[in-house]
């Protein structure tokens, strides 16, 4: 604990500012609202944050890699229709949750092909891949939410475990892998490699075809697992799922300290990314602030953070 | 310091996170002379420079020029003081025209202010021209190749009329034409009063242009001296701290058995009809000029590019690479030769980018070996002499000999029987030079095979058993080393049989 | 649920606080709901305290229901909700309704019983009604009851409009079974696509098409600028749905024949005024419908329409 | 002309295959939709794609530096919302459009300090803007349509000149001046070297810090002329014009050969591809396909384009 204090006032943990910023932010907010702090509201903060944050660690690996994944809503949708629709129709939960996986990774993939074999900009080949995936789902759901799902199902999403929300560990478990990929495997240091220099990668005898499509199936895969979150804790399959998220997901993964240009990005700094933009506009909302001008707010602390984050940055070099 | 001395630098000290640059260094340049400036890799040279140029700022000493003390805060600035600098890392917008960024920052207008693209290109055109450099200032410069990027470079730092000029290594991706060129375009600024600083690990070229030369290590001041007192060897030992006497003795016993033979191998566009073999325990060496098609030759070997006629053939199995990945799979491992666009991750680390062909070996169910990933950094730094901090500093803050120094890291770290160098000593001093050659015959005499690209003819003819010369992307002649000879091979690579 | 160690459950003091909750805070529509719960607030000042809460999209389900929970952590004495999704918001309304705080539903129901009163109006009726003034139109006009009809929908996938297009659809078919109803063109809420997607639909199919239905203000107010625009009202029978300015100006001038326009303005002050008469222990009925009134350019300018038109001008505060 | 023809059928042409592409779409579309070609529709289709046009030379300009600006949609509304306050309050039309020019002006070169002064990635400096700026536009317009417009100011959008619709012109105007900024000006061409190498432009002397304000302001300048435009074409004041348009303009952009890690892009390639995009979701409506398949054909439609767009490329080098 110490050496991590030290190390965040050394300005060697990338992560460090915005540890700092959320801490400051949390002090502010927890004087303002007696509630803030309360057993209650930190439940429903994790809860909140869970399924974005899903998202955003899949996005990462995207972001590292130097790309962008726009259909990252789309295949939440798509998850969401999918498995509601197959476990209304009587399948076997299991089964359905796996049918869906495999569906929304399968989605993730066609965009590592189109971009890799394609030679397609990610933003585009995303882009058509949002647009396309959303039809499909408008389509196989006549753009109805799908009801009668079972109540196995979705009392998931309700549990507590030792007091915290179901959702809040499966997101703990995905980033624990997802900490695990990038920080101990080969494939995490060739994601980085390759988000680096995409040709020094490939002439040093990297994959960089498998790596893409492992990329971007890895954000499918992510996506199949907040979707299956999102129709638990909604109790129907929602066609609309996951409508704007790419850009709180690229949001979180980009405060967090992920850099666009590929080859910059920690599993951790997303975390925090994505509690931060959760805090503030959980912190507006317990605060009763006008909706717009919390929305104002939401925008010009997300800048503020990452402008503080930047200067300190600067500052320590 | 003599008095009529256009620039003083005394004293002058920078520190970067964990390394110390320069510990207080100082010389002087006088109207009309170039300085050389020599020592290691690392030694602070272009550290010097961009302080100069407004790049860094130094932490302490002071800059005096035409004996008044300046401080330049930028670049913008250093160009106001009739600073200009070829960099040793090419700062040229890829995008653009070379008349554009002959002009970048300062375009010409017509009178209704719009850019004067006329005047640009004819301008741009008369200085190729009056430098000798052929080539149509229209083209965008990510068409170049990396030689002819350098010499635009080049041009257009002349083309801005300043009172000192700095050449960082500008000879590095050069051949012989060229230099000549630019030792030409240095006599002629010389007679126009110019100052030069020119630095180079190529030894003989300070003895060629310099009057005086100011020798650095480890960020300290060693000497200046007139280049008429000096010699090859006195400065080899003020840079490394001892001598070398033979630069080129190859001690290793060639030829073993046929490791790589190619038939008639053609890339359609780039070069044809290229056959050659490779033995074990050979240095196979290329010789060509730039834009000749050597660089196209070994990349296709490497299935980095798609060959489109030929054979080639691994110890007698038939071989055609569809990537890199198969490549290495074979025992072929690259050294490209551009290193920041090819070689390097610039953004991570010494470690990671040794390691970074090396992962699939080095692997406990795809979990990384981290004991063994430290254990293969810190021997190729030991063995390479990689002047960083530790083995997490980032590649992009080492100087740039030390760059190249990871990249040839990186493959031998790959254990390959087949080693490819395209360029494997651009930038790299002569102490490490010398290392990379013993390297070289240690490979050769433990049975692999080396196929060294070099554009420094005193490099291949010293340390290649063959030279096969390529003009225009056609096999000219595979010269035996007991035929070497520097006007037979360069009568070959300008095209007479 | 978690959470009772805290639960200590509103306070009941006057005045009440009472958490207004809207789908959106992205249309005029819910704007209303706000003027009469607002004004209700103004009325009675001792009374209540409102504070207001809204994601900015209708797509966003899972921010809505983020944004109960933290309401429900502040213990508000009464909440007023328009729930976008008839199960996602259960577990959080029982949890409020459980610990105490009155819960009163409009718009939108939610499945289940923890809810004291429920005000809203009937969309698919809604829906019924255009069809039925669309048929009126074209007897009025001479057209006869026979070729192609088409939707303009605001947003596929949202509950209440698809409520809307299929009452009309149903309605239609069974008043002029010769007519065909088109797929419906979706425009993102976008009145520019609206008016796009309105010409293209004139271009394709000219003197087939006789009418057109639009689902919302946004989806209206494009098509009946299309139509007004090549001067075709005659042939192509528009109607719609809510209320905006621009709405009322193309009723006025005949482009847009009818409107079917709900009590957004009642289900706010009403909704107050029933939070109120529960937090004091009365009781009221598990229903309460609010209506829907059909506006032409008969009764456009009557006095008793007008706080149904254009709520704003009731504005007290 | 011929040599038009031959500078594309080398491949000289950046945006041949575009031109193709665009081509072989309109003979398809001719022969199976017998409206497709018709004087009217062809009006339609440059009208409808005037407006999002406008934005996407805007973005071009923040594109080939480098950045992105996901501001552009709300800024619209900015000025959407600014132009008709001030003309409802009775301002002179041609003083209200210059304040609406500056103001939204203004915001982009906030954007543009944000970027550069801040140091925050464009990203999330202009998806601040985007969140901020939208909350303004809605608190200070109260979310509701302004009415009221000056009817000479109205009409403007629905002229038509030498028979094709005003706004086109306007377009066309904007187009010129940037085509002549990007490849006639020491601006335009300083533009270019910012983005192809932003060190080496700023060691050459370039002002990147006055570079940076006139790309992002110009954006919003683009933006403020867009909103005008629309404001005109419905007559009203929208506070939610503009949403999404950000993925369109971006997407116009890239499709048209412009790379989003900057250097590369022209007004022309923007253009056709603002065009290609506009003409597949028309020709799409003209076939009357059901709109759930029309909006996955667009998604498939872009990225093939973008793909046989990339193929031809790597063929004739
Ligand atoms: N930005 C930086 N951050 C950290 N260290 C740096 C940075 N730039 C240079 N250094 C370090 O400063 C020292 C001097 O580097 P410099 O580039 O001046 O060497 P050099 O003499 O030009 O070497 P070479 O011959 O290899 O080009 C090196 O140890 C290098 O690692
Ligand atoms: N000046 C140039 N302009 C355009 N293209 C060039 C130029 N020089 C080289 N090329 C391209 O590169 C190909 C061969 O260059 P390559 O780099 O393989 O040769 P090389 O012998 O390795 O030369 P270098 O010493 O420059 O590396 C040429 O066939 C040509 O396509
Ligand atoms: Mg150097
Ligand atoms: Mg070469």
């Amino acid at each position: 604990m110490k050496k991590l204090i030290n190390k965040i006032k050394e300005g060697k943990l990338a992560e460090g500012n915005l540890i700092l910023i959320l801490i400051a932010l949390i002090i502010i907010l927890a004087i303002f609202s007696p509630k803030f702090l309360t057993a209650n509201n930190i439940r429903n903060l994790v809860r909140q944050t869970s399924i974005i944050g899903v998202v955003a660690i899949g996005m990462t690996f995207v972001i590292i890699s130097g790309g962008i994944d726009l259909s990252v809503g789309s295949i939440l949708g798509v998850a969401s229709i999918v498995s509601s629709m197959l476990m209304a129709g009587g399948m076997n939960i299991g089964l359905a949750l796996l049918i869906t996986l495999v569906i929304s990774t399968i989605l993730g993939v066609v965009n590592g092909i189109i971009v890799f074999d394609g030679k397609v900009p990610p933003f585009i080949a995303t882009l058509g891949m949002m647009t396309a995936a959303r039809g499909i789902v408008m389509l196989v759901s006549d753009a109805r939410m799908i009801a009668g799902l079972p109540k196995s199902f979705t009392n998931f999403a309700q549990k507590t475990i030792i007091g915290l929300p179901s959702l809040f560990f499966v997101w703990l478990l995905v980033i624990i892998v997802a900490y695990i990929i990038t920080t101990q495997t080969v494939i995490g240091r060739n994601l980085f490699a390759f988000g680096s220099n995409p040709e020094a990668a490939r002439l040093s005898g990297i994959n960089i075809r498998m790596l893409t499509y492992f990329i971007y199936g890895a954000s499918g895969f992510t996506c199949a697992i907040a979707g299956i979150l999102m129709t638990s804790r909604l109790s129907n399959g929602i066609p609309t799922a996951g409508s704007g998220y790419e850009l709180d997901a690229i949001a979180a993964a980009v405060v967090g300290g992920a850099s666009l240009s590929g080859g910059a990005g920690t599993i951790v700094g997303t975390v925090l990314g994505a509690l931060l933009i959760a805090i503030i506009r959980n912190g507006g909302n317990l605060l009763g602030i006008n909706p717009f001008i919390l929305q104002i707010s939401v925008g010009v602390l997300i800048v503020a953070s990452v402008m503080i984050d930047q200067r300190r940055k600067a500052s320590s070099k | 310091m003599s008095s009529s001395a256009l620039l003083e630098l005394n004293q002058i000290v920078k520190s970067f996170p964990g390394v110390k640059a320069l510990k207080g260094v100082g010389f002087s340049v006088t109207s009309g002379e170039v300085h050389g400036l020599v020592g290691e890799n690392g030694a602070g040279k272009s550290t010097i420079i961009k302080i100069l140029m407004g790049v860094h700022q130094k932490d302490s000493g002071s800059i005096k020029l035409e004996g008044k003390e300046v401080i330049i805060e930028n670049v913008i600035q250093a160009g106001r003081l009739g600073l200009a600098a070829v960099y040793q890392d090419l700062n040229l917008a890829m995008d653009l025209s070379i008349g554009e960024n002959f002009f970048i920052g300062s375009l010409p207008r017509k009178k209704n202010g719009f850019v004067n693209w006329k005047y640009i290109y004819e301008e741009t055109e008369k200085t190729l021209n009056d430098l000798n450099i052929k080539v149509d200032p229209k083209k965008k410069i990510s068409e170049l190749s990396a030689a002819m990027q350098e010499m635009v470079a080049i041009a257009k730092t002349v083309h801005r009329n300043a009172k000192l000029i700095i050449f960082d290594e500008p000879t590095a991706l050069l051949t012989n034409e060229e230099v000549e060129i630019l030792f030409n375009i240095i006599a002629t600024l010389k007679k126009r009063g110019v100052s030069i600083i020119y630095i180079s690990h190529r030894l003989e070229e300070i003895f060629r242009v310099c009057d005086r030369v100011t020798i650095f290590k480890d960020g300290e001041f060693v000497d200046s001296l007139d280049v008429k007192e000096t010699s090859e060897d006195d400065l080899i030992n003020k840079m490394v701290g001892r001598n070398i006497t033979e630069m080129y003795n190859i001690g290793h016993q060639k030829c073993g058995d046929e490791v790589l033979s190619v038939k008639n191998l053609s890339r359609i566009g780039h070069f044809k009809n290229i056959s050659f073999n490779v033995h074990s325990g050979e240095i196979f060496g290329f010789f060509g000029l730039v834009g000749s098609g050597r660089t196209e030759i070994v990349r296709t070997i490497f299935g980095a590019d798609k060959l489109s006629g030929g054979k080639m053939e691994l110890k007698g199995r038939k071989y055609i690479p569809k990537s890199p990945i198969e490549a290495i799979k074979n025992g072929i491992g690259l050294l490209p030769e551009n290193r920041k666009e090819q070689g390097l991750a610039l953004a991570l680390s010494v470690k990671h980018n040794i390691n970074l062909s090396s992962y699939r070996d080095i692997n406990k169910f795809s979990f990384v070996d981290k004991k063994e990933e430290n254990k293969r950094a810190d021997t190729y730094i030991d063995k390479m002499a990689i002047k960083t901090p530790s083995s997490r500093q980032l590649v992009i803050n080492l100087s740039g000999g030390n760059q190249q120094k990871v990249v040839i890291g990186k493959w031998l770290c790959n254990d390959s029987s087949i080693f490819i160098f395209d360029e494997p000593t651009v930038g790299i001093d002569v102490g490490a030079k010398r290392e990379i050659y013993i390297l070289m015959e240690e490979l050769a005499a433990s049975g692999k095979a080396v196929i060294l690209i070099s554009s420094y003819l005193p490099e291949v003819m010293g340390i290649a058993d063959k030279i096969a010369v390529i003009y225009e992307g056609n096999m000219m002649a595979i010269v035996d080393k007991k035929d070497f000879s520097e006007e037979l091979i360069l009568k070959h690579a300008s095209g007479i049989k | 649920a978690g959470g009772q160690q805290e639960a200590s459950g509103p306070a009941g003091e006057k005045p009440y606080q009472i958490a207004v909750i809207i789908k959106a805070t992205d249309s005029d529509f819910w704007q209303y709901l706000l003027v009469g719960a607002k004004n209700y607030e103004f009325e009675h000042p001792d009374l209540v305290k409102i504070t207001t809460y809204g994601p900015p999209s209708e797509a966003d389900i899972a921010q809505q229901v983020a944004i109960l929970e933290d309401v429900i952590s502040t213990n508000p004495d009464g909440i007023v909700m328009a729930s976008t999704s008839s199960d996602a918001t259960v577990p959080a309304l029982e949890m409020a309704y459980d610990k105490g705080i009155a819960i009163i539903t409009v718009d939108n129901k939610v499945n289940t019983d923890k809810v004291h009163t429920f005000l809203a109006t009937d969309n698919l009726v809604g829906g019924a009604m255009a069809a039925e003034k669309m048929v009126e139109f074209m007897k009025a006009g001479g057209i006869a009851l026979k070729g192609k009809v088409g939707i303009i929908s605001a947003m596929a996938g949202v509950q209440v409009l698809t409520d809307r297009d299929d009452g009309f659809k149903k309605k239609l078919n069974e008043l002029a079974p010769g007519i065909e109803v088109l797929d419906a063109r979706y425009i993102d809420n976008d009145i520019v696509k609206a008016l796009s997607a309105t010409e293209d639909l004139i271009t394709t199919y000219g003197d087939d098409l006789i009418g057109i239905f639009a689902d919302n203000n946004h989806s209206a107010d494009g098509a009946a600028r299309a139509i007004g625009e090549q001067k075709i009202q005659d042939k192509v029978i528009l109607t719609g749905y809510d209320s905006d300015p621009e709405e009322v100006s193309a009723i006025k001038s005949g482009v847009l024949k009818a409107i079917m326009v709900q009590d957004p303005y009642g289900m706010g002050y009403k909704g107050v005024d029933s939070a109120v008469t529960i937090i004091e222990g009365g009781k009221l009925p598990a229903f309460v419908n609010t209506g829907v009134v059909s506006v032409t350019k008969k009764n456009v300018n009557d006095a008793d329409v007008q706080g149904v038109l254009d709520p704003f001008s009731m504005k007290k505060y």
